[in-house]
């Protein structure tokens, strides 16, 4: 290690996507041993920077230099070679489906041109045991295949990769988002151990008060431009918003209370697999019912249960007092059931079809004559959706890849808005989403509420759950282990019982 | 402007090609532009591209039909051999292929949608096991009038004259079958680019998880393409008997490839970039047309495949080059 | 169940006649015979095959078909494994010199090989082949004399089997011969033949508006069809076709007043087989035979042709030397049936 | 329990179908488990085994090399040709044809990595080329000692013994191209399990981008993965040449299918879901196997087909039914 601390300057950054500007003119400095926050909305370009950074993408003007030496970053591998390494924020793109997780770990030891071309499968295994045992994610199966394995598990396969490097400069985009609390504080424990080895670590987020916590450092994007580079220390989670938005931010969660009606959807003893265990729930008319939980609790597996996504192994879904069998999301959505996934890109959004597509899929049938779409309609649809959720986008007929994740979430509720459909699930809408197009959603899910739609929202943001349930169900490893009345309850007993306390007076 | 251009060269690029190629053999042959020698071209190639929108349309939904060859095979040994040994009459002769090319389609279905054997694997099965079918139902033998049987006898049966014109008549100096061919593309076409169905079938094969949460019954759309691709292959195979007057073996396995060439000529078509069935019509037409021009000039029969290949890389290199360019 | 016409009474040769039901009991009976095809699809091949089952029933030997599906390495290996396997007899059929050291290592090992159609010379194989430039000279010349010698001609031919090369070098010596006749288009496909040919003969006929083609010569009864189908579709009737080979299936069409093929040579597929059995067995039976036995082609032309239609096993009739071969006979074979008639 | 014998089922499912039918085999036919008869089968897939391994290098960086049997065609024309015409020493002869294979894999490589054309219809534009260069160059003969040409000429050289060995030449019984084989086959599992390179084709093959974002130089892999398909099928050319003895004209056609068939059962065998090499071998033997047998047998040859059908459909159920309840 050196004495002086590396310092890296990003000066005069451009960059245009087809010719659309993604960055203008930003500068982004680091040094060695800080915590360095980067942060901006939704689409402020904070990636797109970092990707610069990383060689993944090409500047198009601007310089960029190590301890004063300008560098040349015409690929991963050059980046690599001056010791700048990063988690994307896209998990999937960094990893190979097929192969097991050491090797998911090693991959960087495989790819690098050094070192001898005999590589020991048990000795890779080893060190990647090593690595998992820092990250005190020793539970995963280094033999298991990464296609096997949940999104959190994912993200520890890619820290543990970047922890038996050598590195000078990590970029953490957004690594916590898929995050439980207990695996979060595992997370920044390495890096503060990184920090401090000398490292210069450059953090994205959207949760804030992890910048406070934290974080040194701080850097604000907003539409592709720098706006603000400061000390943590003194700043509040208001002024960063401030600084995101470009104006100040009141309301993070304005629930407002619907009348409740009667008994919509009703799931009894739900059963599958090893992730759900029996699980029981209901939902009334105008309600919201917050389902919390620690990531792996099994929220996602039950979501998918209840729109048939998945088959049921037990277990009974009775709508408005009937019983239905739901072979195929499509006989749910038939039924009012429909539901906006976690896997937003993979799942909830068709990401090389337009807006408009998009939008209108769920109402193909409504929207044509004999099977023949009516296109002009098609459109109405499509534009009142966009005016109604507030989607930015340069056009309906804009491929929805190039959207936002906030304006591609939006996307994927939107298009259930017209079906008529009674019961929402969500699950986890908001991850990855920055806090304007946060309020959005919990905009959009109030007015559902407002109208008498049943919303069921899985998610393992406890504040979140707190802010927006009229009953709030807690569940640990696949069963609904509690559920309280809006209001009569806090965060830190939901964490009780999420993390598999059991009720003290019983 | 230079983004414009590249635009153009990707969107018109493999067209340049095709009418290049055209303009070619118009200049250098002086009957290259007869009504009756286009018409002809059309009516060579309008099996290989019954073929094709059947493949084409397993590829929309992000499959891949091996086994479109073989069910030629099948379905016109059986046609030749429903008139010949069994003499029904014309409607059963129809219908009785187009039903096999249906279960054969149900059965890829069933291998891929349901059992999930990737499609590529299940298809090429499927090829084996029906070559093998139709080989021991024909015995090895091509099917034709009173075909003489091993033992002496002679089949009673022979193909029905209106059925010949299926694939031998002529309306106007236009061949039937090119008649028949136009209006399944118009109709194929229109099916996919302004109907539901249509539009669920390219969304199934863009991302199936994402269409199967959105509500659509992602293993109905899988399993009608593959049921369209067996009939569409089926109709190939009864032209194929008609066209011949006789019921050959193992007629459908050249097939495979070249359908699969018009198909994949098509992605560059108007810089679709994805199977679409007015681009496999023009991309078995550029292959008919290397055919008859290079007969016409008389160029040597085993250089005529490098051309079709250069032609084909030209145009697929238009195409790709600039829509990567583009891209990133 | 499939409709049949019962076989025609006046039949000859030994098509009409079933094979024996009740077991052969001789001392060559009980024989295994390997017969190794390059491909067996058609009715060539078929009737080809036919033969060579009727003439081992009656020798009341057992045959075993091996087919490579026209994978000439996988013939090679089939050959290799019939050997190993020790059959009492191997035939092979089409195939080349690739045969050529397999054949070898049978006899070396004393088991008896007849090969049909392949180009190879190995002392003590008998190799059977039909007279190829004697079939294309006997319809060149026929051509010769129709069109008066001379005019614009079409040829229908590939190359890479052995027989259409053979042919190929007739064909080559006929045009030096008769500088009046010219070749003015070529082409062929052994790809899809049936429908291939047919889409290039269109470009042709077109290329050639009425008068500029006299006749189409095809090396191969599948080019024959093909070209004979253009023709008849475009309606240029003045065009005749001569084609080489001929299965039951093309006969109909040289009879069909309409069909512009009208003449063409070949050898009884049927009479192959049984030929080449007969050759197998007298090496079975210590006979001296020679390495190689030519097998004369007959020309059947329409007009030689009765009205109503016939299917080759009654072609005899009308055209001599059809059918009804009696090369390879021997006088001990009378105890199994098989006599010169 | 329910998902160890599932595990078990998906681990060993396809074997276990490959071990039921070499027993039933071995059973039924007395000669079937001779050491000759075992060494005859490994001959007889020894060429399309080298193919195989071509093509499973070429899937194995998610591509799909559709040129090797054309490969197999020129690269068997051109050894023979280099014996025949122009009487080259044995390492010219050996060599020009490896040459020649990848070059093709370069051209292939061009074409998929360079302009981005996808793999599928890049390798059938260059099946094309390379099928209409071969016939070309050989002027559609047949490439035989002493051939005749067309002027009447004779060519002065003939097959070198010294080369015939390979294919046909015996070694303990055991056939000179078997001992090649299984030599080639360890090479390739060592080089591709504990090796560097070989993971990192796995790891491009598997997610380009991550393959990429980790600094794997993905263009070099792939391109190499395409020379060396070249130069398997090119092995696999000389071969053939070797093995019959002379240049046949499209030798090699027919080898596309029967390799990808070897290499889709491999896909099953110990429930790799990917290709291996390994299993690429034990796929082939399985249709050496199943040829041999039911020759053998004398089961009906039409009906092989349908068996191979068969069987290939059983060992793709099993793994893949298995494999993707477990998923869900
Ligand atoms: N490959 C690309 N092609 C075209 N446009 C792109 C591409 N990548 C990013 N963009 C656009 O560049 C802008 C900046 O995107 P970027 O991903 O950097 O935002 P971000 O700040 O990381 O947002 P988020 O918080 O959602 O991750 C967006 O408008 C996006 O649509
Ligand atoms: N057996 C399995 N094989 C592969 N993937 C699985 C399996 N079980 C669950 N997953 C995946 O793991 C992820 C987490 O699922 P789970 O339902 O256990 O957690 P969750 O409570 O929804 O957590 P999160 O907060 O991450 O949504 C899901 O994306 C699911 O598809
Ligand atoms: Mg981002
Ligand atoms: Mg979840």
């Amino acid at each position: 290690m050196t004495k002086d601390p590396i310092s890296l300057d990003m000066e005069h950054i451009s960059k245009q996507f087809s010719g659309i500007p993604a960055l203008k003119d930003v500068r982004f400095s680091v040094i060695g041993g800080e915590i360095h926050a980067l942060l901006g909305a939704n689409g402020a370009g904070k990636s797109t920077l970092m990707k610069i950074l990383s060689g993944a993408y090409q500047l198009d003007e601007g310089t960029i230099r190590l301890n004063g030496y300008k560098l040349q970053l015409g690929s991963p591998r050059e980046a690599k070679a001056s010791a700048i390494h990063c988690v994307y924020q896209e998990v999937d793109a960094a990893l190979v489906p097929q192969l097991t997780a050491a090797e998911n770990i090693m991959l960087d030891q495989l790819a690098s041109a050094d070192g001898g071309w005999w590589k020991s499968p048990r000795a890779l295994q080893q060190r990647a045991r090593e690595a998992l045992q820092q990250l005190g994610a020793d539970s995963i199966n280094i033999h298991r295949k990464v296609s096997d394995l949940t999104l959190a598990e994912k993200q520890m396969i890619l820290l543990a990769r970047i922890l038996i490097q050598d590195a000078k400069v990590i970029i953490f985009d957004e690594p916590t988002a898929p995050l439980s609390q207990e695996e979060t504080d595992a997370f920044f424990r390495i890096v503060h151990l990184l920090k401090a080895r000398g490292v210069a670590c450059i953090f994205i987020t959207h949760r804030l008060a992890e910048v406070t916590s934290h974080c040194d450092r701080v850097t604000v994007m907003r539409d592709g431009s720098h706006v603000f580079t400061g000390e943590t220390s003194g700043l509040t989670i208001n002024d960063l918003v401030t600084q995101m938005l470009g104006k100040p931010f009141e309301e993070e969660f304005p629930k407002i209370e619907a009348p409740i009606g009667e008994l919509l959807l009703e799931a009894r003893g739900l059963r599958r697999g090893g992730k759900v265990k029996g699980v029981d729930l209901e939902v009334h008319r105008g309600e919201v019912l917050a389902v919390v939980g620690l990531v792996g609790a099994g929220k996602t597996e039950c979501s998918r249960l209840l729109i048939g996504a998945d088959s049921l192994e037990a277990g009974e879904i009775r709508l408005q007092n009937r019983s239905v069998r739901l072979s195929q999301p499509a006989d749910a959505a038939a039924l009012g059931i429909v539901s906006v996934p976690e896997e937003r890109r993979k799942q909830g959004i068709l990401i090389q079809e337009n807006v408009e597509r998009n939008l209108s899929l769920p109402l193909l049938t409504r929207l044509s004559t004999f099977g023949f779409v009516n296109r002009r309609r098609e459109r109405q649809l499509a534009d009142s959706l966009v005016n109604q959720l507030g989607i930015k986008a340069s056009s309906v007929k804009q491929e929805v890849k190039y959207l936002s994740g906030g304006n591609q979430q939006k996307v994927a509720i939107g298009k259930w808005l017209e079906t008529g459909a009674d019961v929402f699930i969500f699950d986890e809408p908001t991850k990855g989403v920055d806090i304007g197009a946060k309020s959005d959603i919990f905009r959009i899910i109030n007015e559902l509420a407002l109208a008498g739609k049943a919303v069921i929202y899985f998610t393992c943001e406890l504040d979140e759950g707190l802010g927006i349930g009229d009953r709030i169900a807690v569940m640990c490893e696949g069963v609904i282990v509690k559920e309280f009345k809006r209001g009569e309850t806090s965060q830190e007993q939901l964490l009780y019982y999420a993390s598999g306390g059991q009720e003290v007076e019983a | 402007m230079k983004d414009k251009s590249m635009d153009f060269a990707f969107r018109y690029g493999a067209i340049i090609v095709i009418i290049g190629v055209i303009a070619f053999f118009g200049i250098k042959l002086p009957y290259f532009f007869t009504y009756s020698n286009l018409t002809d071209i059309l009516g060579s190639i309008s099996i290989v591209t019954f073929v094709a929108i059947g493949v084409t349309l397993s590829l929309i939904v992000d499959g891949f039909d091996l086994s479109v060859g073989a069910t030629v095979s099948l379905t016109t040994v059986v046609t030749a051999s429903l008139m010949i040994w069994y003499q029904q009459p014309l409607a059963v002769v129809i219908i009785v292929p187009l039903v096999i090319g249906a279960v054969i389609g149900l059965l890829n279905a069933l291998l891929i949608v349901k059992l999930r054997i990737p499609d590529l694997l299940a298809t090429l099965a499927t090829m084996y096991i029906i070559g093998g079918i139709h080989k021991t139902y024909a015995q090895g033998y091509t099917i034709y009038n009173h075909m003489q049987f091993p033992d002496g006898s002679k089949a009673a049966g022979e193909m029905d004259p209106t059925f010949l014109l299926i694939g031998q008549g002529k309306w106007l100096g236009m061949p039937i079958s090119v008649i028949l061919l136009l209006i399944t593309v118009a109709a194929v076409h229109i099916f996919l680019t302004y109907t539901k169905y249509g539009r669920q079938m390219y969304i199934t094969g863009g991302n199936e998880e994402a269409a199967r949460l959105s509500g659509i019954k992602v293993k109905k759309v899988r399993t009608l393409a593959y049921v369209a691709a067996g009939i569409f292959a089926a109709i190939g195979g009864i032209i194929y008997a008609s066209k011949v007057g006789s019921g050959q073996i193992d007629a459908g396995s050249p097939l495979l490839m070249e359908s699969v060439a018009a198909v994949f000529v098509g992605f560059s078509v108007f810089g679709a970039g994805k199977p679409n069935v007015i681009g496999t019509f023009i991309g078995s037409v550029l292959i008919g047309v290397l055919v008859n021009g290079l007969t016409m000039m008389n160029v040597q029969y085993f250089t005529h495949d490098i051309v079709k290949g250069g032609v084909l890389v030209l145009a697929l290199a238009v195409t790709f080059y600039v829509l990567n360019r583009s891209r990133t | 169940g499939i409709k049949k016409e019962p076989a025609a009474s006046q039949a000859s040769g030994a098509a009409g006649e079933t094979p024996k039901t009740e077991a052969v009991t001789g001392p060559l009976s009980g024989k295994r015979v390997a017969l190794i095809m390059e491909f067996n699809t058609g009715t060539f091949s078929q009737q080809y095959v036919q033969g060579v089952k009727e003439e081992i029933a009656k020798f009341g030997g057992e045959l075993t078909t091996f087919v490579a599906d026209n994978d000439k390495a996988k013939m090679v290996s089939l050959l290799d494994s019939a050997i190993n396997q020790k059959f009492d007899v191997i035939l092979t059929d089409h195939g080349d010199s690739l045969l050529e050291p397999g054949v070898k290592k049978a006899v070396e090992q004393k088991i008896p090989v007849v090969v049909f159609d392949a180009a190879i010379s190995v002392p003590g194989a008998t190799v059977l082949s039909q007279n190829d430039q004697k079939m294309a000279e006997l319809t060149l010349e026929q051509m010769k004399k129709d069109i008066n010698g001379k005019g614009n001609i079409v040829k229908v031919w590939v190359a890479g089997f052995a027989p259409m090369e053979r042919r190929q070098l007739a064909y080559g010596a006929f045009l030096k011969a008769n500088p009046e006749i010219k070749e003015i288009a070529a082409f062929g496909s052994a790809q899809n033949p049936a429908l291939d040919t047919q889409a290039k003969m269109e470009a042709i006929l077109k290329q050639y508006p009425k008068g500029e083609i006299t006749a189409v010569w095809a090396a191969w009864d599948e080019f024959a069809k093909g070209a004979a189908r253009a023709i008849q579709q475009a309606g240029r009737d003045e065009i005749k076709v001569y084609g080489i080979d001929m299965s039951d299936e093309d006969l109909q069409m040289i009879q069909d007043p309409k069909n512009p093929w009208v003449a063409s040579a070949a050898v009884d597929p049927t009479d192959i087989g049984r030929v080449q059995v007969r050759y197998a067995y007298q090496k079975l039976n210590g006979d001296q035979t020679e390495d190689s036995v030519v097998l004369n082609p007959v020309y059947v032309q329409r007009e030689a042709l009765p009205d109503k239609q016939i299917s080759t096993s009654e072609l005899s009739q009308y055209v001599e030397g059809w059918g009804g071969s009696t090369q390879g006979i021997k006088d001990w074979m009378s105890e199994y049936g098989i006599t010169a008639k």
